[in-house]
């Protein structure tokens, strides 16, 4: 199979040190195996992420994004951009569909690069690695280099909102994607079935007005628990953040014993090929997936 | 005529709908709501305390000419930006981005309720993404929880302090980022001058929109 | 061999529905020779399957039996059943015609006695009361069902299952040897009326329809309360079979929403209040109904049914578009959302959840062998472009059973006036 | 005529060999049905079985047949033999299946099977085939009354089918309401934006078309005749009177608005600047043909705001104003809204609703109107007062949930439709159940009638000059199966005369109304009759000797078919008839019959039953049964083998309303135990497929008990059971549970006389 070749936008909480820079290692490792070269797109920024809006307003916004569809049209040409977060995604997805559909708003954003020297001539396709991961290579593809399949583990595949909606990954429904169940059963896990799959995690809120957010994370956890759930998996940084920090102070407001590791799609893959615990950067989750630490050691 | 009676003679006027339209990223999509209530019913936060109008009756509250209380109202700041009404809307209204522009919106007259926690973490996010061109995640919660002063962040930050300690531990808390060892745009130059033009010309296009005023 | 006579003077109906029938029999009744073409092994389509009709509450097997005893004292209409037109050539007015008849494996020697039905061991899915039940592989689709023969369902053919069927009947009704078979026709003009199908619930998925077994649908409700139904016309839930003594019916379930269906189904509403009259019926005071709704669309002198029902202390009413559904510990569903009148919320729990599905065209998705205009809904248009062709009922539209009526009757005229045309030509 | 040979059938097939004897049968036809030829045969609807009934015809000169076999609803393409009088005993569905497979049951079971063959052979040769009448009409001209959208379409598509049309309009122009519309609302895809009327394009098509005849300015002076053979006096403005020979007429004459006047709480008739629908399509006219935006009436200055209130005077549950919903209006006011924001988007409008009602393809108008900018709020109006050169609306915005205030430089009031549908008979004629409460022997009272000025028809009927209404003035059929069914043959209503509708449902509407009328034209030349017994040659006949001019059926003829002679006796007009029996059934001479059908068919089964005598312990119960919905009931109980009383004898009649009291008291009288009578539904929500024909019987019925008495009998012996299709589980016990109270009295004394 040819090596595919990527314009990775990694955004910034996957950077050295950041918060989901577990994801950042373990899609590393994942890619190794698979063959997939991801360049990064030289001196990215920030996508400005749903919550800035009201202090950015519109046409700042989708400049940050423009000036990264310049970057890589201009560095890496004719690649398409890969980002690993939801957020980035649907902040350039947007983006991009706002400027190709307005030429008003795309003028201004063409002014506005000047500024920095660059310009856009095409807007880059701007994908999930789910994308690659289940439209460029495809479910069997994905299986072949299982060497360790997690045999008897269940997960709840924890979709949430940014991947899924209003985009989503291609095919599938905005109410019950199977995309991340199949991806789990690819490596041989179980995806059981739970019905907060596609609930919000409270995303920004959970910094802002954490109490808030915090209800709805306990609902996810416990539907999760109730579906027999012994791990969560999620494609998203936000995600996997809220759900996973928070359960400490979830469990003193709610009286709950919540201790479930949160992982990412990545970090279940690079296992079952074989990678290591610490390829697949699971050192890096708060709450400790004992299990899977004892897979990786055998 | 008084202030009461202005309003009163606005009401069920094109103004306010058609301010909104004009100066409220996806407004025009205010009018085809058909009042079903499906985006109220769908909103994750709806359970929860704390709207004081669900997104169909700000709807209704604009073509109804409410100036006030929809600028006033807290509720377009509790989005979690979870696309849910966004999807299921029958109209296919984009609620979400309109509930985000009619923040915008208000915010930007300054006509948004102060002290609103959203409305601060975006500006801090804003300010702090944009400032390196990346963000420093240490910063933004330094920043956050320091908003309200020195001794509600001290509380604030050791409620926070087990999750902070987690996060340090796994390797994902990078407290050098708060002496200044966070990531960076090389071109930072560029980037504070794309966004002074983008804010300059962004301005230009809502103030040639806006009716001119009586 | 089937045989068919016909002629370009002949119209050719498609669909044995009610309107259907309908345009057969008022032209037929008009001196007109008709072959009417049905899909399923018997007439009547869709409106047989109902327990009653709105307004009156009466009951859709009476205007069968009537239209049936027209349809049997008319010798013009060639009736061809478990049949399918595959492809129309011609021209308005001389159009031929070309119809698959899948094999019934009984022939009409057939008495309906019954014996094949008891003799045979294996079970199919109760496709007349939408699945809800298991029948016998040799059955009689309905009490009501016209042609009045069994049917032999294809799975048990060259099993020992056919072979028994076919060894108790007496009469050699039964064929196991019965092969699908071409028939071609002429006709000078084609009523096309092949109906609705009721949205799929399950692409509503936040209602949880095939997830949550007491999620229902309309359709499947007047199969409940009917008691030629599979539970003899109990109101029981799937789930448990507990009495539904407390149902809420969900409006614009695919209708009126530009991610399902655009328009407006128009009958939906009325179904509904339709069914709260079958809960009250069933349990009296204890029977309570809640309909979610966004408008209530009662036209013209359906609002006094309306009134009625809204006059019932036992049923209420809320403005509000249900935005999920979830299931509580006891198996109930209950519904969550807004009531945008002075913005409420609710998490309801009910014994029963019926969505009130709206109507799709079956022609949407369906090929029709010819030129024929179609909104983007998929319902046929009356154009020019459609020649010699003419849409009725609900396949022109998202029609009752009154309006479908209606259009089939004109409908029949269209027909008309083109071989009245043929004829005055060939005189 | 050919000597009159009759045959018995007798079927051993589905199991009837196996459940009774069949030699008994073959007795029972031959001994006491006395017929001609009884033959057996073990598949009777097989080829060989039909083909040995063809070759009797044929060869045997077989000219009157019993075939007892399984029920008259089955296997009728098999038993088809038109030349032949025909009747069906009922072994199967009536016999064998509803009684249990045991020795206990044999003897109950094998009574009832030859009691159903004895009174299959003695109805057959009580009937005779129907030879059909030629004399009827032959006209095949079309009168279409009303010159709007609907009577024009009616006529063009008739014209268009061949047949020829007289138009009358009673203006001096076609058109109708749509002629006063602006524009009218879309009816193709993308549903977006208004349209042309139409109108000016379908007068040009009827004045080109050679078909129609059309008078202006003219009315119906007078209406006389039956289906076939109408004599129509059209009188015109100018003083003179034609007349014209039509086949059918199709009534369609349209509405007007609610009157506005009647809702001062709106405003109207304070100011001008408040208008109803009709008012606002004139504004916007009159603006169109000067190029000027439309104005406000006050001071001719240009609407800056307008607010549409629907369901003005209607949906009114307190029955002040009109209880219905008209079911255009919704539409009208979006399209009216558009009018304005087609000039200029910044014209306030705001559609005042409880329920906005768009259905099918009006949802995209309604959004069409939205994307417009047109403002829809869910409220109740209270009050419009007149503010100057503005208006106040006063509402209660039941979203936001308070009591709020629009400022309108124009209201536009959606006042809803009233049909104008002639003289209300119903309400000016003498209800047919009075004729029935008249004394025997005494004339019933004549109701002095104020016929309302206006009758549109004008028919010479015995029964009034107009169509009957049905609910609110309009002239529906209340058959949601039939929607054509008027009742009164030949004449059929179309558009918003029968029921609110907009245009495009009542172009369809008079498309169909236009079906209709064509094929009564033709049946009536072929003396047949139509729906619901379509194609029925049979005809009551009347003995004019025996007849006591009492008026029991001219009264009670629901189809209005039987008029008055000059010496008063009754002039049966046959192709406005219906063949219900209703008249056979009223007539307490019983002079009234139908060759296939009649006071003897009937009686003549009754007296066939053997009765047995009073120490038997066997009980005899009569039951008669409509054949619409009882009858098919009682078949399905026995298709699934729901088992009832032995006792019973079931003979299928056309309808409550055609039988005859003698028929109950000649059973009582022959020693039968009870009588129960199975109808359908009547009063507000009936059934009845021949309308009054349930009611009336049931009316007839409750006067047995007189008789009972008289008789010195339980009036419980006597039963009337509503009865419903779907019955057929709950039937069977409702017949035990009455078979059990007849046991539970003595035994009939009129038994053995």
């Amino acid at each position: 199979m040819a090596r595919k070749e990527y314009a990775f936008y990694p955004g910034c909480s996957s950077q050295k040190g950041a918060s989901a820079s577990n994801y950042l290692v373990s899609v590393e490792s994942m890619c190794k195996t698979l063959d997939i070269k991801m360049t990064e797109i030289p001196d990215w920024n920030c996508c400005g992420a749903s919550v800035s809006y009201a202090e950015a307003g519109e046409l700042p916004r989708h400049v940050m994004n423009a000036r990264n569809f310049a970057l890589a049209e201009t560095n890496l040409p004719g690649q398409t951009i890969v980002a690993t977060c939801a957020a980035c995604w649907l902040g350039a997805r947007e983006s991009k569909e706002r400027l190709e559909h307005n030429s008003g708003l795309m003028a201004d954003t063409q002014t506005a690069l000047k500024e920095a020297g660059l310009q856009i001539k095409v807007i880059p396709e701007v994908r999930h690695m789910v994308e690659v991961l289940i439209e460029d290579l495809g479910y069997d593809e994905l299986k072949k280099p299982v060497k360790k399949p997690l045999d008897g583990m269940k997960f709840a595949g924890y979709v949430g909102c940014q991947t899924n909606r209003p985009f989503g990954i291609s095919g599938e429904s905005f109410e019950n994607p199977m995309y991340l169940d199949k991806l789990i059963e690819t490596v041989g896990g179980e995806a059981v079935k739970y019905d907060q799959k596609v609930t919000c995690c409270g995303g920004a809120l959970a910094f802002s007005e954490p109490e808030k957010a915090q209800g709805q994370i306990k609902d996810i956890i416990e539907a999760a628990y109730d579906g027999g759930a012994e791990m969560i998996v999620t494609p998203c940084p936000l995600c996997q953040a809220n759900v996973e920090v928070y359960q400490g102070q979830i469990n003193k407001r709610y009286g709950t014993k919540f201790d479930i590791p949160v992982l990412y799609y990545s970090q279940l893959m690079t296992l079952a090929y074989g990678g290591s615990a610490k390829e697949a950067g699971i050192n890096g989750n708060v709450v400790r997936a004992r299990k899977l630490e004892e897979f990786a050691a055998k | 005529m008084g202030d009461m009676n202005t309003q009163m003679a606005d009401r069920y006027k094109n103004n306010f709908l058609k301010e909104i339209e004009e100066q409220a990223e996806m407004g025009e999509w205010v009018k085809m709501c058909m009042q079903c209530g499906l985006c109220s019913g769908s909103c994750p936060t709806n359970f929860q305390a704390g709207w004081d109008h669900p997104p169909q009756e700000i709807f209704m509250m604009i073509r109804a000419g409410k100036r006030d209380e929809v600028l006033a109202s807290n509720s377009m700041w509790m989005c979690t930006s979870c696309y849910n009404c966004y999807v299921r809307c029958p109209r296919k209204v984009p609620v979400t981005h309109v509930m985000h522009g009619i923040a915008e919106y208000a915010y930007r007259i300054g006509r948004s309720p102060k002290n609103q926690p959203t409305q601060h973490l975006s500006k801090t996010f804003w300010d702090n993404c944009t400032k390196y061109g990346r963000v420093n995640e240490v910063k933004l919660t330094q920043t956050l929880y320091f908003k309200d002063g020195i001794g509600s962040g001290i509380k604030k930050a050791m409620e926070m302090q087990s999750v902070a300690m987690g996060l340090v531990k796994s390797g994902r808390l990078n407290l050098m980022e708060a002496v200044g060892g966070g990531h960076k745009c090389k071109d930072l130059k560029g980037i504070h001058a794309m966004l002074t033009k983008a804010k300059e010309l962004e301005a230009q296009r809502k103030a040639a929109k806006a009716t001119p005023a009586g | 061999m089937t045989s068919v006579v016909a002629t370009n003077q002949t119209i050719l109906v498609v669909g044995g529905g009610i309107s259907g029938m309908t345009a057969a029999l008022e032209a037929a009744e008009t001196g007109k020779q008709v072959v009417l073409v049905e899909k399923n092994p018997y007439l009547g389509g869709r409106t047989v399957q109902l327990y009653r009709y709105f307004p009156k509450m009466c009951h859709p097997t009476c205007g069968l039996e009537i239209n049936l005893r027209r349809l049997k004292a008319n010798p013009r209409i060639q009736v061809l059943t478990m049949a399918e037109v595959t492809g129309i050539s011609g021209d308005k007015g001389a159009y031929n015609i070309s119809v698959k008849l899948k094999p019934r494996y009984v022939n009409e020697n057939c008495t309906a006695c019954g014996e094949c039905g008891k003799a045979v061991k294996a079970e199919i899915d109760d496709e007349f009361n939408y699945n809800l039940g298991k029948i016998k592989a040799a059955y009689l689709p309905s009490s009501m069902a016209y042609p009045q023969r069994y049917v032999i369902d294809s799975s048990i053919v060259g099993t020992p299952d056919g072979e028994v069927a076919k060894a108790v009947c007496k009469y050699n009704a039964v064929e196991l040897d019965m092969q699908e078979e071409v028939v071609t026709l002429n006709a000078g003009a084609i009523v096309w009326a092949t109906g609705w199908q009721p949205y799929d619930a399950s692409k509503i998925v936040y209602y949880g329809y095939g997830r949550f077994p007491n999620v229902i649908s309309n359709v499947e409700f007047e199969r409940l309360a009917d008691p030629h139904g599979p539970t003899g016309g109990k109101i029981l839930r799937p789930s448990d079979g507990k009495e539904a003594k407390n149902v809420a019916f969900i409006q614009c379930a695919g209708s009126r929403d530009e991610n399902h269906l655009r328009h407006c189904s128009r009958f939906c509403c009325m179904a509904s209040l339709k069914q709260t009259h079958y809960v009250q019926e069933a349990f009296g005071n204890a029977g309570k109904s809640t309909i979610y709704y966004i408008d209530i669309r009662a036209i013209d002198r359906f609002e006094d049914f309306y009134q009625n029902v809204k006059a019932n202390p036992n049923v209420s009413f809320v403005k509000s578009k249900v935005a999920r559904i979830t299931e509580d510990k006891e198996g109930n569903p209950v519904c969550n959302g807004v009531n945008v009148e002075g913005y409420k919320r609710y998490a309801t729990a009910h014994d029963l959840v019926v969505l009130a599905l709206g109507m799709e065209p079956s022609v949407k998705g369906m090929d029709i062998p010819a030129e024929v205009m179609s909104d983007s809904s998929g319902f046929i248009m009356a154009d020019p472009v459609n020649a010699g062709i003419f849409g009725a009922g609900c396949a022109t539209n998202a029609l009752d059973v009154n309006r479908a009526v209606q259009s089939a009757t004109a409908a029949a005229l269209r027909a008309i006036q083109v071989v009245n045309k043929v004829a005055r030509a060939e005189a | 005529m050919a000597e009159n040979k009759t045959a018995a059938y007798i079927c051993k097939g589905c199991e009837i060999d196996k459940r009774v004897d069949v030699a008994g049968l073959v007795k029972a036809a031959t001994k006491s049905g006395k017929m001609n030829l009884v033959r057996e045969h073990d598949f009777l609807c097989s080829a060989e079985g039909v083909a040995m009934i063809k070759n009797d015809i044929e060869n045997e000169g077989v000219t009157h047949a019993a075939l007892c076999a399984c029920s008259r609803r089955a296997k009728t393409e098999a038993f088809n033999f038109p030349t032949i009088a025909m009747s069906r005993g009922n072994l199967r569905e009536g016999v064998i299946w509803i009684r249990p497979d045991t020795d206990e049951a044999r003897e109950t079971t094998q009574e009832m099977a030859e009691d159903y063959v004895r009174m299959a052979c003695a109805e057959v040769k009580a009937m005779t085939v129907p030879p059909g009448n030629q004399k009827t009409g032959s006209v095949k001209t079309l009168l279409v009354v009303g010159g709007g959208m609907s009577g024009m379409t009616s006529a063009l598509e008739s014209s268009k089918a061949g047949y020829k049309v007289v138009l009358v309009e009673k203006s001096a122009a076609l058109g109708g309401w749509a002629a006063k519309l602006y524009k009218r609302v879309p009816t193709r895809e993308p549903f977006k934006a208004p349209e042309d009327n139409g109108v000016a394009d379908m007068v040009a098509r009827i004045d080109a078309d050679s078909n129609i005849k059309v008078y202006l300015n003219a009315t119906i002076a007078k209406t006389d005749g039956a289906p076939g053979r109408f004599k129509v006096d059209i009188a015109i403005e100018s003083g003179s009177m034609a007349q014209e020979d039509v086949g059918a007429i199709i009534q369609a004459t349209g509405f007007t608005l609610y009157d506005a006047n009647k809702l001062p709480e709106f405003g109207y008739g304070k100011t001008p600047n408040v208008v109803d629908q009709a008012g606002l399509e004139a504004l916007a006219k009159a603006a169109a043909a000067e190029g000027k935006p439309i104005c406000r009436p006050s001071d001719g200055q240009p609407v800056k705001s307008v607010v549409f209130v629907q369901c003005a005077g209607q949906r009114d549950p307190s029955g002040t104003h009109l209880q219905y919903c008209s079911g255009f209006c919704c539409n009208t006011s979006i399209k009216q809204a558009t009018y304005f924001k087609d000039s200029n988007p910044d014209i306030d409008t705001v559609v005042l609703f409880t329920d906005l009602r768009t259905p099918g393809n009006g949802e995209d108008f309604y959004r069409a109107a939205q994307n417009r900018g047109v403002v829809f709020s869910k409220g109740v109006v209270s009050q419009v007062t007149p503010n100057g050169n503005a208006c106040t609306v006063k509402f209660k915005d039941l979203i936001l949930n308070e009591d709020t205030e629009a400022q309108a430089d124009l209201v536009v009031l959606a006042t809803g439709m009233v049909p104008v549908s002639g003289v209300n008979i119903d309400a000016v004629a003498a209800a047919p159940v009075e004729a029935e409460a008249a004394v025997e022997g005494e004339a019933p009272k004549e109701v002095v009638a104020t016929i309302a000025p206006e009758s549109i028809l004008n028919l010479t009927y015995r029964q009034g000059p107009d169509m009957p209404q049905f609910k609110h003035g309009f002239t529906d059929s209340h058959f949601i199966c039939f929607p054509y069914e008027t009742r009164r043959t030949g004449i059929y209503t179309a558009g918003p005369v029968r029921r609110p509708m907009d245009i495009l449902q009542a172009q369809e509407d008079a498309t169909g109304a236009a079906m209709k009328a064509i094929q009564a034209m033709e049946n009536a030349g072929l003396g047949k009759a139509a729906h619901p017994r379509a194609g029925d040659l049979s005809f009551p006949t009347v003995r004019l000797e025996g007849c006591t001019q009492c008026k029991r059926c001219t009264v009670e003829c629901p189809f209005g078919a039987i008029d008055e002679d000059e010496k008063r006796f009754p002039l049966f007009n046959e192709s406005r008839c219906r063949r219900c029996g209703t008249c056979m059934g009223a007539c307490p001479v019983r002079v009234i019959s139908f060759e296939n059908y009649s006071v003897n068919t009937v009686g003549a089964q009754i007296k066939a039953v053997d009765v047995p005598d009073e120490f038997s312990e066997k009980p005899r119960i009569l039951i008669l049964a409509c054949e619409n919905d009882a009858y098919p009931a009682l078949d399905m109980a026995g298709m699934n083998r729901h088992e009832y009383d032995p006792y019973v004898r079931v003979i299928p009649v056309r309808c409550l309303g055609s039988v005859n009291t003698i028929w109950i008291t000649d059973a009582l009288n022959g020693g039968y135990d009870g009588v129960m009578l199975m109808g359908c539904k009547h009063g507000e929500d009936y059934q009845c497929h021949f309308v009054k024909g349930s009611e009336l019987g049931r009316y007839r019925l409750s006067k047995v008990g007189d008789t009972l008495k008289g008789m010195n009998l339980e009036t419980d012996r006597v039963k009337d059971l509503e009865v419903a299709i779907t019955d057929m589980a709950t039937l069977p016990q409702k017949i035990n549970e009455y078979a059990a109270l007849i046991k539970s009295f003595p035994p009939s004394p009129f038994k053995g006389f």
